[in-house]
């Protein structure tokens, strides 16, 4: 008991980051909404730099910012992981670019169909699409 | 720093997001992705991961939450889900 | 043997097919059919001009790229291509005449199109000709099929696109599904596919093995439409004469024949077939479609049609011949390409010319058309004749041959079955002639007067004619090359 | 300047796509240039440094002078060398033969429209080109953007719709592809794939390492469109513009099939892919039902450039399948394939561009009378319909020819059998094609495609003509060609090259 | 659809909870991913770049290339956001069909003008938007106020970020923001004035070419692309100097690059591509 507590305990940002992920993926898969998808992704994306967030972690260690003066060897393990926060800085860009792209996207759908739900836009597909077979 | 308020954190940000997915209001789900945001940037500062809180607070709980907001004032709050 | 090194083959392929922009492009007809002159007499002339090499028993090589390690798409002229190769170009030049008169006569449309796609057809005929191996074959194989479709679909119909479908799906899908497929087992077993004498297999395979390839190769090239396939010949007979008569008693069905021969000499080695006495199961199947084809000719009334099944038989005399391993019968067999060829040929634009000059297409339809167009009703007699083997045409020595053969094989059961089928074709043939110069007055279906077709016409199967006439007094250059081609 | 190939390959078409933004604010008529220049110097780095490789082997180009793994290497190996040459060339061709539509389509937007189309060239590129885990996912994000604002606007309004699906996948494909990445930086700590696969040996037993392996695989595949996750892309292509399709369809997919073939052959070493991981037999079989389901949807389909992305969701299945085959010969063919593939797609919507421009719509009762109208056109596409087919001398054949014996090898049966069935199954989409083209009557080209009256046939010799501008035909032509020299050539590319590309200890 | 979701998430979840069994444990200092590469960043990044905030020395020198790429992503997202929504010429005009509309400032009379009607050239009518309140005098004003102080506080996050934490991208977004909370309080069309759309994407072109270009320069220099060695001699600093000055430069690049990115991004968002009326 004692130590399924500690592992849970210990590694309690994976679980969460799969939680979280597993959320934005259903919420990607399963919404109806073409915003709802958007936030989803985002959940998704963040999930994920959460998830590289928690490898750069050191326990009790300070941020990524030297203090010593020139000369000393450095004590690395005082310091958290910097690659990782490097890695996410990119992949946060990354994150808010496609937001904007996809929310243009919406936007640009909404001007033609005047809705963001999917099946209602589908259906609308559809019935030109028999229109035009008919003409 | 102490895990118990992590976890509790971490809790939160779930809860946000839930919400943030479950809230029958377009708007409502921009503002609360952005509460989501915010939470995880705070998670992120406890882990000493200044740099990358730094960048989602502007970014995440800032610029995203306007896109939202902006794109949902130009189409629509409805939503089935 | 030695082997010279020459860029001829790889012009003789290519003559043709470097015209076809130049047709595209030319303005009216005239200009255009010179062109196809100018190519026909050129590709004549590179091919004759290799003869005496060939005669003399060296091999001419060109290789072009080597694509997998040990196969590479290469040109080799030896007795044999150089035989199939002769035909196709020297009959080219009479069938483009032939072709002017008939196009022209009945105005047909998109002439353009149509000589291009012949000239296409030709290079690749050529190429399957002069390929070293199996994989170059294939490759120009391939090229001949889609070249034919355009001609065999010219009418646009819709009985031409179902039979045009028809074509494709027999060709195409057994070149794919059977060919294909086929030729890699053999690539992965032997690291080859290149032709030669004692074929590619080291021959320690199972014979079971060895029976299923050979299957696959030989009815994998349904060009040479031996049954179950071949049901694709009669229905591309919607095709415009001149192409069923070059193409269709000449060039594909020829290719089909010509690839299964080399498939026989050259994958497999006459040795190998022998010892694993495989070569009687291909004899049983080429005998059962030659005597059904012509029990089937005899039932038609399309005169075309009825030539179509004729020669359907008549390519399973070349299989069967080759497949005796006899050496008599394998000449019989190599020089029936040429023989059957002038003697058909003739006959296909027999029935052309009928078509143009009266509109007829049934056999019931001609009682005493002899007395309406005599030249072309005794052109069809010596075609005939020489289809059936009788003296004084060509097809008399290949019979010959093939009869040899047998008795040195001694299959008598072949021998019977060359001999009833001779008797069949007598039978779908000589009744078309007699009734179309002895019939009494009333029973006439035509004025008693002579018009013949276009001169166009009529010129070219006269040649043919005195052509396979001429093959039974100087058959020597074919006997030669097949000779050698057998390795005497 | 050679030693720094590497480097201008990808940064030449970066640098330009800023001056192309900015021209197109000051003065549209510079975008264009500046964008063909940029991608012939690039496309010539490319071939320079093919030239290197095949010379003295792998170039390694360190970015920012940091020695590897804690800076970004650009490795340049016979694979991504080969790869690298095809993209450029295809993106150059494309570019060129597309002016007239963009001008068309896009008068008020050159400068973004030539913007996006160099970035995502430089994308693909980097892609190729890079040696770190983690710059590639920064790429493949350069490229997927640029794809979606290339594919979203286009004259039919279902586009942007189509793209916005498109773009739900690739964002989860490259998340997945990132997931994994943080995997193997997780146990091994290490960017650099050449390190990384230094590390990996002693922790083949990893539960970590092996999800790392299947989660790049499926972030991958969402991207490439392989069979269960292909829905996004038959849409996404088929609305999109013929400059954006003729560009993103070669290319896409080809270059993250060589993304996978670089996670088996250098990250995780053949050894844990096929030995460790004991999942090449299901994926070949994946491979298979994803040919077969393109051959069949292709059937269905009543349009032309809706067949080809059929044709193209059924050429992914032959490259994985070839791939996952676990022996060199398959793996030359897929790597073959990617050549020869993005070669005959690019002929084959050249094609369909050229049609397009001239009729508006690729509906199959619109194609009526075609060979008489643009017989060039439709020349070059009865190439590259032989190709996809599988005729010789045409490249497609070679590249089929070492699958299917890389099949009979493993004796993979089911992948030789759907192999030889979608040859079948495209013989026939294609001449189903041909036959309209051929045999039926010219219909009016205005409006949508009415069943005319059976005219006789004409005969007089030129019927009417109307081909495409020679600007649109010329590159054309060159592609059609280039499919009979690649395949001619075959030979020497597998000597000169592809052996190099595989390593050793896959026999 | 929702069966398909929850069955593919469980499974997914399933099997990452599954590998994540062989993770080291969270914040253990000696896991492999802290013990092989990083560590050679945190030694090293005072002694050769002299940037004390590790983070931003690795953003910007060590894996600096990544960040080119990164800047050029958020460039990319401006133009697709543009070219997909701007409504430019002829097809963009027919696109826009809502009427506008006219306020006379001193009665407060509205008038309604369709689209393409003619309109009231008397100076005393301003155009507002469709969604128009009456102005609130706190908002306008604190915002007035604030966004000075915003953008100050920018510009030191852009050029603090080698000691503290933050850099060009979070200035960059910080300066994006002040104009965009401009916007926001009064409207679009006097936020465009004063920032025009054109300065606004010459500008976020040029921010990126200010990043690629110093790695080109370097290229040209003769050493190799982005190594901030080769700045040595132009900037009459020694090589570590040298590579600190050129972290410098980038980060205000990616700062010019990110901020009018951001709002190219918002306008064309807001006014739904026709720049005329925002939120």
């Amino acid at each position: 008991m004692e130590d399924i507590v500690q592992t849970v305990v210990a590694k309690y940002n994976y679980w969460i980051y799969i939680t979280l992920m597993m959320l934005g993926l259903y919420a990607m898969i399963a919404k109806n909404n073409l915003i709802k998808k958007i936030v989803g992704m985002n959940i998704f994306q963040t999930a994920i730099i959460l998830f590289y967030v928690s490898i750069g972690v050191k326990k009790n260690a300070t941020i990524p910012i030297m203090q010593e003066v020139h000369g000393h060897a450095v004590n690395v393990a005082a310091y958290h992981n910097p690659l990782p926060h490097v890695l996410m800085l990119t992949a946060i860009v990354v994150g808010v670019a496609t937001l904007g792209v996809a929310l243009a996207f919406a936007i640009r759908i909404y001007n033609q169909y005047k809705t963001l739900e999917e099946d209602e836009i589908l259906a609308q597909i559809r019935t030109r699409e028999e229109q035009m077979g008919k003409i | 720093m102490f895990w118990q308020l992590d976890l509790a954190v971490l809790t939160l940000v779930v809860f946000a997001g839930i919400g943030s997915l479950m809230i029958k209001d377009l708007l409502g789900a921009g503002i609360l992705f952005g509460a989501y945001s915010f939470l995880m940037c705070l998670m992120w500062t406890v882990m000493g991961a200044v740099d990358v809180a730094f960048t989602e607070a502007c970014v995440g709980a800032g610029v995203s939450t306007v896109f939202f907001v902006a794109a949902v004032f130009r189409t629509t709050r409805r939503t089935k889900d | 043997m030695e082997t010279i090194t020459s860029i001829k083959p790889l012009l003789a392929v290519l003559v043709s097919l470097l015209i076809t922009p130049i047709l595209v492009s030319s303005r009216g007809p005239n200009v255009r059919e010179t062109w196809t002159f100018v190519a026909a007499g050129l590709k004549f002339l590179l091919v004759v001009s290799m003869v005496p090499a060939v005669l003399g028993g060296a091999e001419i090589v060109y290789t072009m790229a080597e694509v997998f390690p040990g196969v590479a798409i290469k040109f080799r002229v030896d007795a044999l291509g150089m035989l199939f190769a002769l035909v196709a170009s020297s009959l080219w030049i009479v069938t483009s005449a032939y072709s002017i008169g008939y196009m022209r006569g009945l105005n047909e449309h998109s002439q353009t199109r149509y000589f291009v796609f012949f000239a296409l057809a030709l290079s690749a005929t050529i190429g399957v000709a002069f390929s070293a191996n199996l994989l170059t074959l294939y490759l120009f194989y391939e090229m001949l099929s889609f070249a034919t479709y355009p001609l065999v679909t010219h009418h646009q119909d819709s009985e031409a696109r179902s039979s045009g479908r028809k074509y494709l799906l027999y060709i195409v899908g057994t070149s794919i599904g059977i060919v294909l497929p086929a030729m890699l087992i053999c690539y992965n077993m032997t690291g080859t596919l290149e032709f030669s004498r004692q074929g590619i297999f080291a021959g320690t395979e199972p014979r079971s093995t060895m029976l299923v390839l050979l299957l696959m190769l030989v009815l994998g090239f349904a060009k040479v439409a031996i049954m179950p396939l071949h049901s694709w010949l009669p229905a591309a007979m919607v095709a415009p004469t001149p192409v069923s008569a070059l193409l269709h008693a000449v060039a594909v069905v020829k290719v089909g024949a010509f690839s299964v021969l080399r498939v026989l000499t050259g994958i497999f080695g006459i040795d190998l077939l022998s010892r694993l006495d495989l070569g009687t199961v291909i004899c049983y199947i080429a005998a059962f479609t030659v005597i059904v084809a012509s029990l089937m000719a005899l039932s038609q009334d399309g005169l075309k049609r009825r030539l179509a099944f004729s020669t359907i038989g008549q390519l399973s005399y070349i299989v069967l011949g080759v497949a005796l391993l006899s050496p008599k019968g394998m000449i019989g067999g190599m020089t029936h390409i040429a023989m059957h060829a002038f003697g058909k040929i003739t006959l296909f634009f027999c029935a052309g010319a009928i078509f143009v000059a009266t509109g007829k297409k049934n056999i019931s339809e001609m009682v005493g058309i002899g007395k309406r167009m005599p030249v072309t009703m005794i052109a069809f007699f010596i075609g005939s004749l020489s289809v059936i083997g009788l003296p004084p045409t060509g097809g008399f020595f290949s019979k010959w041959y093939l009869v040899l053969g047998t008795l040195q094989a001694d299959q008598m059961p072949m021998l019977i079955v060359l001999l009833g089928s001779s008797l069949l074709n007598a039978a779908y043939f000589l009744p078309i002639v007699y009734r179309a110069f002895f019939c009494t007055a009333e029973e006439s279906m035509f004025p008693n007067t002579v018009q013949e077709a276009p001169v166009w016409c009529v010129t070219p199967l006269v040649i043919t004619a005195v052509g396979s006439v001429a093959l039974f007094f100087y058959p020597t250059v074919f006997l030669q090359l097949a000779e050698l081609a057998i390795g005497k | 300047m050679n030693a720094h190939y590497p480097a201008l390959l990808v940064t030449v078409p970066l640098l330009s796509g800023f001056v192309i933004s900015t021209a197109g604010w000051l003065n549209k008529r510079f975008c264009f240039p500046i964008a063909v220049a940029a991608l012939a110097v690039s496309a010539f780095s490319c071939v320079g440094v093919l030239l290197q490789v095949i010379e003295q082997g792998a170039v390694i180009y360190k970015l920012g002078a940091w020695e590897p793994p804690f800076g970004i290497v650009y490795h340049v190996d016979h694979l991504n060398g080969l790869v690298l040459v095809v993209v450029s060339m295809v993106a150059l061709i494309n570019l060129i033969a597309s002016k007239r539509t963009v001008q068309e389509e896009f008068p008020e937007k050159l400068g973004p429209f030539y913007t996006m189309y160099v970035f995502m060239c430089t994308g693909l590129l980097g892609i190729t080109v890079t040696g770190d885990a983690f710059n590639l996912y920064v790429l493949l994000e350069i490229t997927a953007l640029s794809g979606y604002g290339l594919l979203s606007m286009s004259n039919n309004d279902r586009s942007t719709f189509a793209t916005l699906n498109y773009l739900y996948m690739g964002t989860i494909g490259a998340c997945f592809y990132l997931l994994g990445v943080g995997y193997l930086y997780i146990v091994t700590g290490s960017l650099n794939m050449r390190d990384i696969a230094q590390i990996l040996p002693s922790l083949y037993g990893s539960k970590a390492v092996v999800a790392a392996f299947i989660i790049c695989l499926v972030g991958v595949w969402a991207k490439m469109a392989f069979f269960p996750l292909h829905g996004w892309l038959p849409n996404a292509y088929t609305f999109a513009s013929s400059a954006a399709s003729g560009l993103i369809t070669p290319l896409v997919t080809k270059v993250m099939i060589y993304v996978m073939i670089r996670l088996i052959l250098t990250i995780f070493t053949p050894a844990f892919a096929f030995s460790v991981v004991l999942v090449s037999k299901p994926i070949v079989w994946l491979a298979v039902i994803a040919i077969v389901m393109g051959a069949v949807l292709a059937l269905a389909s009543r349009n032309l450039k809706k067949m080809l992305t059929y044709i193209v969701v059924a050429e992914v299945g032959y490259m994985v399948g070839g791939a996952w085959l676990g022996n060199r010969i398959g793996m030359t063919g897929a790597i073959l394939h990617i050549v020869n593939d993005a070669l005959m797609t690019l002929c084959v919507f050249l094609a369909v561009g050229n049609i397009v421009y001239k009729i508006k719509d690729t509906g199959f009762e619109n194609l009526q009378g075609l060979f008489r109208k643009m017989p060039f056109t439709m020349g070059a596409f009865v190439i590259g319909a032989m190709s996809i087919i599988g005729v010789p001398p045409t490249c497609g054949f070679f590249s089929k020819w070492y699958l299917i014996s890389g099949g009979l090898q493993a004796g993979q049966y089911g992948f030789v059998a759907a192999l030889l069935f979608s040859s079948l199954v495209s013989v026939v989409l294609f001449f189903r094609v041909f036959e309209i083209g051929f045999y039926e009557p010219l219909a009016d080209h205005h409006g949508h495609g009415h069943s005319a009256p059976q005219p006789e046939p004409q005969p007089q010799m030129h019927p009417m003509m109307d081909e495409a501008p020679v600007s649109m035909l010329v590159p054309l032509m060159v592609v059609a060609a280039g499919l009979v020299l690649v395949g001619m050539y075959t030979g020497d590319i597998v000597e000169h090259i592809v052996r190099f590309a595989i390593p050793n200890a896959l026999i | 659809m929702k069966i398909i979701g929850l069955f593919i998430v469980v499974l997914t979840g399933g099997f990452l909870i599954y590998a994540a069994a062989d993770f080291p444990a969270w914040g253990d200092p000696n896991s492999p991913a802290s013990l092989h590469v990083s560590p050679y960043y945190l030694e090293t990044t005072v002694e050769l770049t002299h940037v004390p905030n590790a983070v931003t020395s690795v953003v910007a020198d060590y894996r600096g290339y990544d960040t080119m790429f990164e800047t050029t992503v958020i460039f990319t997202a401006g133009v697709v956001c543009f070219f997909v929504l701007r409504a430019l010429g002829r097809k963009g005009l027919r696109e826009e069909s809502q009427e506008r509309l006219y306020r006379h400032v001193l009665t407060g009379v509205t008038v309604r003008v369709k689209a393409g009607g003619k309109i009231p050239e008397s100076s005393d009518f301003q155009r507002i938007d469709v969604s128009w309140t009456p102005p609130d005098l706190i908002i306008k004003t604190i915002c007035r106020l604030l966004v000075p102080f915003i953008q100050l506080f920018g510009l030191y996050v852009i050029c603090f970020g080698h000691y503290s934490p933050g850099g060009g991208f979070q200035g960059g977004v910080i300066l994006g923001a002040s104009i965009i909370v401009y916007a926001i309080s009064t409207d679009l069309r006097s936020a465009v004035q004063r920032f025009r759309e054109k300065t606004d994407a010459l500008l976020a072109a040029t921010g990126v070419f200010i990043y690629a270009g110093t790695g080109a320069l370097c290229l040209l220099l003769g050493f190799n692309f982005l190594d901030y060695h080769a700045l040595a001699p132009i900037l009459f600093v020694d090589r570590v100097m040298a590579r600190s000055h050129g972290i410098f430069i980038v980060e205000v690049g990616v700062g010019i690059a990110v901020m009018s990115t951001m709002i190219w991004i918002y306008n064309v968002l807001a006014s739904r591509g026709h720049y005329d009326e925002g939120l």
